[in-house]
């Protein structure tokens, strides 16, 4: 499912002596399939652009386009549900929003609104419970009875039991630990590439942009300024210093290894283990040169 | 809810942050949750800060509920344009929670029986109107005019009751009351 | 100046004593601190940490074995005395502000010893100062940024000038950018003071800049040491949970790749050094 | 964002209404309901106006403002007055419609009740406009001060609201959040039938409640470590200081009661 957001602006409180724009012409394509990772300094509108890919808001001015709905300024939108059930939103903290006795419950809780019976669902968060690398036996308890890393899996659970088309995350790892981190970016890619889910990341991490986008839309002051191929955008080290973001670790140690050593490594390298690689090759053939 | 090391200044420090919570939460219910409703009074809208305040009377006892429903909604008369009506908000809501909270706790129930639950707030219910009722006639100098708030008062306070046991009996699942 | 001013001799702590099946949270745990050191405490999710934080304070008192701190054994009796002494920052930024403005704040544990008001004044200025939020004395807590309420609390803990400050994941919610102030701000209050500083933490970057790490895994202390001699265990801190350095993961991967480096690197130059060493060599 | 709309009601400024002493503008808004209710003809009344007039006036809010963040209630005031015009019947007839008349005692009447409404409306809005929530609380501390003889937490009051105060933007922004977060996944209190919006609350109140508890523990325990120990041994930060103006403020209110007093009828 395309979503595209054509010129769309958004103001807070509109029409209240504390209006506040949060979005100003914002353009933005995300084909169906795709990993875009929305990356901004605080305060730049990532969390604001996210709400409209479900139409949590609705624009103040332009239109978004959800697959074949048009959500459009002044224009009264009618029946946002099945926007919301094809469009899953995981957002910041989202523990934030168990509530069931237990966690088979809260995990039913979106697909059972959403008409699924209760067999299916059921279904659908055994499965998820496993895939989440959480123990079987979490099913019976109570959510609040969880440790912070679990009840942030079972969140998670929760949004993807919907069974939607796109995944939109607004920095779902915050807070956790290394691993936890780790386990939980490498789920969501791993859903990625085996269901073709589409998936939206917003994240302050230029590590996860690097290792995991395949387009990175870079937001600042309610505007989208650029949006590219993320070894297009990293390498460009003075636009992402005019927005205040700095580069992915591997981008600086690579620069750093070619002002010393003034090899020029091929292109640029978005992860760890393709600078390790990269670095080992433009050794062996600097040596081979000499 | 118990806490970890319970040293007797601890208790008391988190019965009290416990019951700031309380007030935040029904300022905030007054404000921002309400549902519309198909019905002609108050234009169908209503809030869910006496929803609320019968939780929290129930859940903590009157004390709690006494001041959670005087602080919690006198302060958002005051802070809403209705400030000549906070004095009258304080008396009545205060006095629906201490009430529900009595009623609700009565007998070491501890808000436990669903029954006593929603008797209490049935009985909070009149003393609630009579004393808008009352408090208004002052105001107004007439004893017609404030009638017309009592239909709005009802709808109000039937809607917080339906909302509330449920409510309660889910948060009495939760492991913080085990 | 080497006196020590905590120390754990022995310690096991569990939340449920009557249950024999769970674990103690903290069992048998022996270290101390000396004045002026800055320590890191690492470990994964529920290894103990935030257990160690709260029975260095008084919060919790262990079931067995002995919390020392600035000279006296925690007791009832010397718990406010030693808590005046130590200030703790929490990792919620939102859940740690009392008072409605900065000020308000900061000066909260300095109205709570009792200390007159011209000098609350005087003291509520200067720890501003130090974590470089003046201007921002009349701010509300929901107009400032996480990192920016972090320094605020840091202040907060700083007015009643304590000996110690305890920082347990103080950083954890932050953005990038948070990260930074707060980690340069404790930096710098080092320089300037010489407090002693625990910070517990999951971000190994952080904990490099410690004089001495603590490595916690499952209630017991896993080793403790410089960064260095720490970090060196290198695979054995993944197994724990834990991540290493980037430089670190950077030698491994290179050295994986194929390339024969021969030191463990704990910093990005070092690395870069040694891989141009080996370019120059030939 | 979100809170400056409910304290948005406190306007900062720096007239001489906002300077007063919290404590002086809480006594002088409940001496001034009392007072009001002594005027009872023609000139009374008008002075009653004059007086609040001043008041606005020297408080700097624009007067615009202070009606327009009145809306619901200037309906309150017209419904009033219609009600003691049509159910008064006292007096001449002063306009007959044949279906109801109009009395003069009625017209009179209506005129009052409003005008009475009016001027308690508007100085009662002058407090909460030109004094932030926390003087208030900190006014109505040392007000309630006499009272801690009987027994009155008084302290714990004071900080209880304070600290409510300073969550109430903390949980509104959390509402919206979760608000947010069970409409994604399909439960709505905006939308659908009435029983379902009644179902969606459940979903609602429960994430609000945990995440209360939530922040009460660690800010109880964030206090503790900062040394709170109740009230007894605390200094205060925040200091109040009663000048000539605050009591010359309660001074010209007495005057204004004996002049109502003067000419009454
Ligand atoms: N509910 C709201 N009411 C009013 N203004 C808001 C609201 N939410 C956000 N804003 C404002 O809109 C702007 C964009 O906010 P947004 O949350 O989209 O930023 P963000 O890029 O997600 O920031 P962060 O990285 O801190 O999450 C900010 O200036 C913010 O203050
Ligand atoms: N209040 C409590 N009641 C019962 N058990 C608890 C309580 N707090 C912590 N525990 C348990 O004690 C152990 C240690 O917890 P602690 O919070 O000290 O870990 P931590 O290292 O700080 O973890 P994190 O990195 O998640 O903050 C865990 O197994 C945890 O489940
Ligand atoms: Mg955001
Ligand atoms: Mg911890």
């Amino acid at each position: 499912m395309d979503i595209l957001l054509r010129q769309v602006g958004y103001s807070y409180a509109v029409d209240t002596p504390f209006e506040k724009r949060a979005l100003t012409d914002v353009s933005l394509h995300i084909p169906s399939g795709s990993y875009t990772a929305i990356i901004g300094h605080t305060g730049s509108g990532k969390s604001t652009v996210l709400q409209h890919l479900n139409a949590l808001l609705k624009p103040t001015e332009g239109a978004v386009i959800i697959g074949d709905r048009k959500i459009e300024a002044g224009v009264k939108a009618k029946n946002l549900r099945d926007i919301r059930r094809q469009v899953g939103i995981v957002f910041q903290f989202p523990e934030q929003q168990l509530f069931d006795e237990t966690v088979l419950k809260d995990i039913m809780f979106g697909p059972l609104n959403y008409g699924v019976p209760e067999e299916e669902a059921s279904r659908r968060a055994h499965e998820l419970v496993e895939q989440l690398g959480l123990p079987k036996e979490v099913l019976g308890k109570s959510p609040f009875d969880l440790s912070g890393g679990q009840m942030r899996r079972v969140a998670i659970a929760g949004v993807l039991a919907m069974d939607p088309e796109v995944l939109v995350l607004d920095e779902p790892t915050a807070g956790l630990d290394p691993r936890g981190r780790r386990e939980i970016m490498d789920l969501f890619h791993q859903l990625h590439i085996q269901k073709g889910l589409t998936t939206v990341l917003v994240t302050h991490s230029m590590e996860d942009a690097a290792r995991y986008a395949d387009q990175v839309a870079i937001m600042h002051n309610g505007r989208c300024v650029v949006t590219g191929e993320p070894g297009v955008i990293f390498a460009d080290e003075e636009q992402l210093g005019d927005y205040r973001l700095e580069p992915p670790r591997t981008v600086r140690l690579q620069r750093h290894f070619e002002a010393r050593t003034g090899l020029k490594l091929d292109g640029i390298s978005l992860t760890e283990e393709a600078l390790a690689k990269n670095i080992a090759l433009a050794l062996a053939e600097g040596r081979d040169s000499e | 809810m118990q806490k970890a090391s319970s040293s007797y200044t601890s208790v008391r420090t988190y019965d009290l942050i416990l019951t700031s919570m309380a007030i935040a939460l029904v300022f905030v219910s007054t404000l921002l949750l309400n549902i519309r409703l198909p019905i002609a009074a108050n234009g169908g809208l209503v809030h869910l800060g006496t929803a609320m305040l019968f939780v929290i009377a129930i859940l903590f006892g009157p004390k709690k509920g006494l001041i959670a429903g005087a602080v919690g909604m006198g302060l958002f008369d005051l802070v809403s344009g209705w400030t000549l009506w906070a004095p009258i908000t304080i008396l009545a809501r205060g006095l629906q929670g201490y009430v529900v909270g009595k009623i609700a706790w009565s007998g070491s129930r501890k808000g436990g029986s669903t029954g006593f639950n929603i008797l209490a707030a049935i009985v909070s219910i009149p003393l609630m109107v009579a004393i808008y009722y009352v408090g208004e006639a002052i105001i107004f100098s007439s004893w017609i005019i404030p009638a017309a708030s009592i239909p709005g008062n009802l709808v109000q306070n039937t809607v917080g009751l339906i909302i509330a046991i449920p409510v309660v009996a889910a948060l009495k699942k939760t492991p913080f009351f085990k | 100046m080497n006196s020590t001013i905590l120390s754990f001799e022995d310690v096991t702590f569990t939340y449920m004593p009557e249950d024999e099946s769970v674990r103690p949270a903290v069992e048998n745990l022996s270290f101390s601190i000396q004045d002026g050191e800055w320590i890191a405490i690492v470990g994964h999710n529920g290894s103990g940490k935030s257990t160690i934080a709260k029975l260095m304070n008084g919060l919790l008192f262990p079931q067995q074995g002995t919390v020392r701190a600035m000279g006296q054994t925690m007791s009832e009796e010397s718990l406010w005395d030693i808590r005046s002494q130590m200030g703790m920052v929490f990792q919620n930024p939102d859940n740690q502000f009392v008072g409605a403005t900065v000020q308000d704040d900061v000066a909260f544990a300095l109205e709570n010893n009792g200390v007159p008001h011209e000098e609350m004044v005087k003291r509520v200025k200067e720890s501003l100062h130090q974590v470089k939020m003046e201007e921002y004395v009349d701010h509300e807590p929901h107009h400032l940024s996480g990192g920016q309420k972090q320094r605020v609390a840091i202040a907060g803990a700083l007015a009643l000038k304590p000996r110690l400050l305890i920082l347990d994941e103080a950083t954890s919610m932050l953005d990038p950018q948070g990260r930074v102030e707060v980690i340069e701000t404790i930096r710098e209050l080092r320089e300037a003071t010489g407090l002693t500083v625990i910070s517990i933490t999951h971000d190994l970057e952080e904990a490099a800049l410690a004089d001495r790490i603590l490595v916690m895994n499952a209630g017991h202390k896993h080793g403790e040491g410089t960064p260095d001699s720490v970090f060196l265990e290198g695979n054995e801190l993944t197994k724990l949970g834990l991540d290493l350095p980037f430089a670190m993961r950077m030698t491994h991967l290179l050295r994986e790749a194929g390339l024969p480096l021969t030191r463990e690197h704990m910093t990005e130059d070092e690395l870069v050094d040694e891989l141009w060493t080996f370019y120059s060599d030939k | 964002m979100m809170e400056k709309m409910i304290f948005g009601r406190f306007i900062p400024g720096d007239s001489l209404v906002h300077r007063l002493d919290p404590r002086a503008k809480i006594l002088f808004v409940f001496l001034f309901i009392a007072i009001v209710f002594v005027a009872n003809n023609a000139i009374t009344y008008g002075l009653l106006i004059g007086f609040t007039l001043l008041v606005v006036f020297m408080s700097r809010i624009r007067l615009y403002f202070l009606v327009n963040g009145l809306k619901p209630v200037m309906i309150l005031v017209i419904f009033t007055f219609l009600l003691h015009i049509l159910f008064t019947r006292e007096g001449a007839v002063l306009l007959d419609l044949g279906f109801m008349s109009i009395y003069e005692e009625g017209l009179r009447q209506g005129i009052f009740i409003a005008i009475r409404f009016l001027v308690l409306v508007f100085i009662t809005s002058i407090l909460t406009l030109t004094t932030s929530p926390i003087s208030i609380t900190d006014g109505i501390e040392v007000l309630l001060g006499p009272f801690k003889r009987l027994k009155l937490p008084v302290h714990e009051l004071a900080l209880m609201m304070s600290i409510s105060l300073r969550f109430i933007p903390t949980l509104m922004d959390e509402t919206g959040k979760i608000l947010k977060a069970q409409m994604a996944r399909g439960s709505d209190i905006g939308s659908g039938p009435v029983k379902e919006r009644i179902k969606a609350v459940v979903p609602l109140l429960i994430p609000l409640f945990v995440s209360a508890f939530k922040r009460a523990e660690d800010l109880a325990t964030a206090m503790e470590v900062r040394g709170y120990r109740g009230g007894s041994g605390r200094t205060r930060y925040r200091q109040l200081n009663w000048r000539f103006k605050d009591t010359a403020s309660l001074l010209v209110l007495v005057a204004l009661a004996g002049t109502l007093w003067y000419f009454r009828s």
